[in-house]
């Protein structure tokens, strides 16, 4: 596998760096490398936030943000309304994972292969009124297919604390099953 | 005398900080770290390969005395070492302006230290310039028309603070000073000694006169003598005769132009401090 | 065996101090460090450290406490960042000058004005010559390393050592990270020994007194000697770090040096970046080589000159603001090119700046830059700001 | 040779400062070996056995022994040139 490189889109309070962080974790327990990079801006709650990830078979040199992704994650599709655009330098047959109940108009046909999941209707069924990041962990691993999701609920379990780890790893789980993944 | 401290030190003749060093090692012995700042008590301390102390000592820089003792005072808790003082001997400047910020924090903490300032009521190493701690009126290089404001009151603060044990001190009641340091010794935590100690030169007095001259501030009020464990106020010294402000005005070249009423607010402040204390201490 | 874990840049040197058994720690927090510190003192409160934690109330006290608990004869660490770093500048040299072996980690975070909370090296650069060891590290893996190879180093010299990682792109960024075996550490870093000096009532002596100018050359003399003993003695330890851990460090690490048409030399967190980047170029057929300098302070220049002398041109980047002249990295690489004799043509690039990423597209218009220079046979006398946005200029 | 490293001291310094002295206390015969001036005197050099005993090796001339014997004791006499 060659080192992949992703792009999630989130607003603040919704749980992307933590739902990064969660990724390498179950990237290193799959055996791979894999990293992390956050940017750092004025997080208030509800402003755009850009976190970056890569995972790889060797251990990974760059430690900059990624600007042409092979997948794009967008936590909120309400982001495009403020003008953040997920089409931004991504590399051809890139592939895309959205929290939305359909693919939205503008981004039909620019990605190779899309991720459906209702990130916020799972994780309000199972928990309540909480971030999407678990769901969305539960489709970057369906879509993308880059970690099982074994490993991903193992590193939810580890990383959350004990009283929120183990609905949020059957949060995630839910969102695997129900992610709905097409290929053009 | 536990000889603890050389005795050929280049201190100035009739200086109130030597006294006030050498009695801290008579009470508390050879188990003592001292540390300095860069002040009149770094004579101490030494130069080049020679020093004054025959106890373990630490040169600090001006501003973070308290801090090495907190680093130093923690260690020796980290390793069980619990028969070690550790002592800082300041100067007023050291301590009630640059000082400040470290001291306050190290208090805050509760480290196991015992903070002596010797209070000699300017910045006198570099040559006599004004400190919180000048008094109204006062002379210095940098207030030669004298000083405007009041001595700031660092006891006060270090109350407000919590500090389990505060207390004043003159070299003029030596034996007082001594007793307190025996108590700050056995305080589990910090434990502070502000102390009254004449310059001749910076206060253009006489050596002779600095014994005199600190007794007299204690006996006139201006510096009255009180400890306090865990925040009870308690005088050590009672004034039956308030001595004259005047005479101990004179002895110091200081206050040649000291104007007189300045002198009455000397004589109204310290009246009014003695007696907040001597109500506090009756609470 | 030690095993692999996903951690942060501030974990990973905070696992460092946690294997080096640690016995004092002062700090005070300032972004992007504090998780660093937090992480230390949640070590500490867990059991997992036994050491103590002094809390204090600035950083000048932090670095200040952890000399006092050093000349006691404990192993110590602080960390700081930026504008705290500067705070205590002061008390660098008081470390350094009394040869105690302090760790401290640093966060890298641009010096105000204006304002950043973000990466470059001005304020441990600002500090440069004051007497300590200074190691960068380029991933969340050598941060851990870093830390325990600074403990071995420090204690051996008996000089302090600055571990230090740019600000996010290393202090907040996860990564895979293998984490030794306490065991193993044990054996790499033996229990502290006090040094020469302390201070303890059965062998009484007055530590950092006044000096003359009788002493004070020679004690500067030895200082200096001791900081440069570390070129010769960091690939021995690094070697039996290799041979324990299984991981290779080096003063300086080079790619592609031999015969290359331009090498990228870096500090710090984009010196991966750079070797991506040359990597790329290198399998396009192009001759681009790079040298990531891990030690900058003693600054190994036999090394930087041998990797150096057979490149065309070498592009130096600073992460640094240096104003008035070239940049630190710049300065050190061009001083070793003159005592050696080499006419190689160095180009200096400051980029990076108050957190700007430092971004594979920006090491490429390095190298393009640079090429085009030594094209074009072209003097660049001052550096080239390589990222600044054109509405600046 | 081999140089410890840091900066320290160990010889105790040990300045004669009685040469600085001006004027020289002299003890007399009205002493009664009181103490108050061995208390009060800042070097610390006067010992007290049947009468006060200063040690002119050290002794500065502050006077301040002078200055607070309460049976006037000790006499401040200027030293020679």
């Amino acid at each position: 596998m060659q080192e992949k490189e992703l792009r999630i889109l989130s607003r603040g309070g919704q749980g992307a760096v933590t739902a990064a962080h969660i990724l390498v974790e179950a990237a290193v327990a799959a055996n791979l490398y894999a990293q992390a990079v956050p940017s750092f801006g004025q997080e208030r709650q509800g402003a755009p936030v850009y976190t970056f990830a890569r995972i790889s078979q060797e251990p990974v040199e760059s430690h900059t943000y990624v600007y042409e992704p092979d997948i794009v994650v967008v936590f909120d599709p309400f982001l495009m309304e403020l003008g953040i655009d997920p089409l931004q330098g991504i590399k051809d047959h890139a592939t895309l994972v959205i929290n939305d109940k359909k693919l939205p108009e503008q981004l039909r046909g620019k990605f190779a292969k899309t991720g459906i999941v209702d990130a916020w209707g799972i994780t309000h069924e199972l928990i309540g009124n909480v971030p999407p990041n678990a769901a969305m962990l539960g489709a970057i691993a369906k879509t993308t297919g880059l970690i099982q999701i074994e490993h991903i609920t193992q590193a939810i379990m580890n990383v959350l604390g004990e009283r929120i780890a183990k609905v949020n790893a059957k949060c995630a789980q839910v969102a695997y099953e129900r992610t709905v993944v097409s290929e053009t | 005398m536990a000889d603890l401290v050389s005795k050929g030190l280049t201190t100035c003749e009739g200086c109130g900080m030597e006294l006030i060093a050498r009695s801290i090692l008579d009470v508390l012995g050879q188990n003592t770290i001292m540390l300095t700042p860069p002040s009149c008590s770094a004579i101490l301390t030494g130069f080049g390969s020679e020093t004054g102390w025959k106890v373990p000592a630490f040169q600090s820089n001006l501003e973070n005395i308290a801090a090495y003792c907190s680093g130093i005072s923690v260690a020796l808790e980290h390793q069980n070492k619990t028969d070690i003082n550790v002592v800082a001997l300041a100067g007023d400047g050291g301590t009630v302006d640059i000082g400040l910020q470290a001291l306050s924090g190290a208090v805050e903490r509760g480290h196991k230290f015992i903070y002596v300032c010797y209070d000699n009521e300017a910045y006198m190493n570099t040559g006599i310039q004004r400190s919180g701690s000048t008094p109204v009126g006062a002379w210095t290089t940098t207030t030669p028309g004298g000083k405007k404001e009041p001595k700031k009151n660092i006891v006060e603060m270090l109350l407000a603070q919590g500090i389990p044990y505060v207390a004043t001190a003159s070299v003029g009641y030596i034996d007082d000073f001594k007793k307190k340091v025996a108590k700050a010794r056995e305080i589990d935590g910090p434990a502070y000694i502000h102390t009254f100690s004449p310059c001749p030169p910076g206060w253009r007095a006489k050596p002779r006169d600095t014994i005199k001259i600190a007794k007299l501030a204690v006996d006139t009020n201006l510096f009255p003598l009180f400890e306090a464990i865990d925040g009870e106020v308690r005088v050590t010294r009672k004034v039956r005769k308030v001595a004259s402000i005047k005479e101990y005005l004179e002895l110091q070249g200081r206050f040649r132009n000291i104007r007189d009423e300045e002198v009455e607010s000397l004589a109204t402040d310290a009246e009014n401090y003695y007696n907040k204390l001597l109500e506090s201490e009756a609470k | 065996m030690g095993k692999r874990v996903a951690i942060s840049g501030n974990h990973s040197i905070a696992e460092g101090v946690r294997l080096a058994k640690v016995d004092v720690v002062a700090a005070y927090p300032i972004t992007p460090q504090t998780p660093m510190v937090e992480k230390v003192a949640d070590f500490i409160n867990q059991g997992r450290l036994d050491a103590k934690y002094i809390a204090v109330e600035s950083e000048h006290s932090a670095l200040t406490a952890v000399v006092g608990a050093s000349v006691m004869g404990t192993r110590v660490f602080t960390a700081s960042a930026g504008a705290g770093l500067a705070l205590m500048h002061e008390i660098v040299g008081v470390a350094s000058g009394n040869r105690l072996p302090i760790v401290m980690g640093i966060a890298n975070r641009s010096l105000p004005s204006p304002w950043s909370l973000q990466a470059d090296h001005s304020d441990s650069m600002a500090e440069r010559d004051l007497g300590w060891i200074q190691l960068y590290a380029a991933s969340c893996q050598e941060a851990l390393d870093y830390t325990l190879l600074a403990y071995r180093i420090a204690e051996e010299v008996r000089l302090p050592v600055m571990v230090c990682i740019d600000g996010f792109f290393l202090t907040h960024t996860t990564e895979a990270v293998d984490l030794p075996d306490q065991a193993d550490v044990d054996q790499f870093l033996p229990a502290f020994e006090r040094g020469d000096i302390y201070l303890d009532p059965d062998d009484p002596m007055t530590i950092n007194q006044l000096n003359s100018e009788a002493t004070f050359t020679e004690l500067k003399y030895r200082h200096n000697e001791a900081l440069n003993s570390v070129v010769d003695l960091f690939p021995h330890v690094a070697k039996e770090f290799e041979e324990r851990f299984g991981r290779k460090h080096s003063l300086c690490t080079a790619v592609g040096c031999e015969g290359a048409d331009v090498v990228v030399v870096t500090l710090g967190s984009s010196s991966g970046t750079a070797r991506k980047v040359a990597g790329q170029m290198r399998a396009d057929g192009q001759k681009i080589g790079t040298l990531q300098v891990s030690c900058f302070r003693p600054f190994p220049k036999q090394e930087v000159i041998d990797h150096l002398k057979h490149a065309k041109a070498v592009a130096v980047v600073d992460r640094s603001w240096a104003l008035g002249t070239d940049g630190p990295l710049a300065q050190e690489v061009k001083s070793a090119f003159y005592s050696a004799g080499l006419n190689v043509p160095v180009y200096n690039f400051v980029g990076g700046l108050g957190g700007r990423d430092l971004s594979e597209a920006t090491v490429k218009r390095v190298i393009g830059k640079a090429l085009e220079l030594k094209e074009q046979e072209e003097q660049a006398l001052y550096p080239i700001w390589i990222d600044v946005k054109e509405e600046a200029k | 040779m081999k140089h410890k490293a840091g900066i320290y001291a160990v010889t105790i310094t040990d300045t004669k400062t009685g040469a600085w002295r001006l004027n020289r206390p002299v003890v007399s015969e009205k002493c009664t070996a009181c103490g108050i001036c061995a208390k009060f005197c800042p070097p610390q050099i006067i010992k007290i056995e049947d009468r006060a005993i200063i040690d002119y090796e050290y002794c500065k001339g502050c006077g301040i022994c002078d200055s607070v014997c309460p049976f006037k004791a000790i006499a401040m006499v200027e030293e020679e040139a």
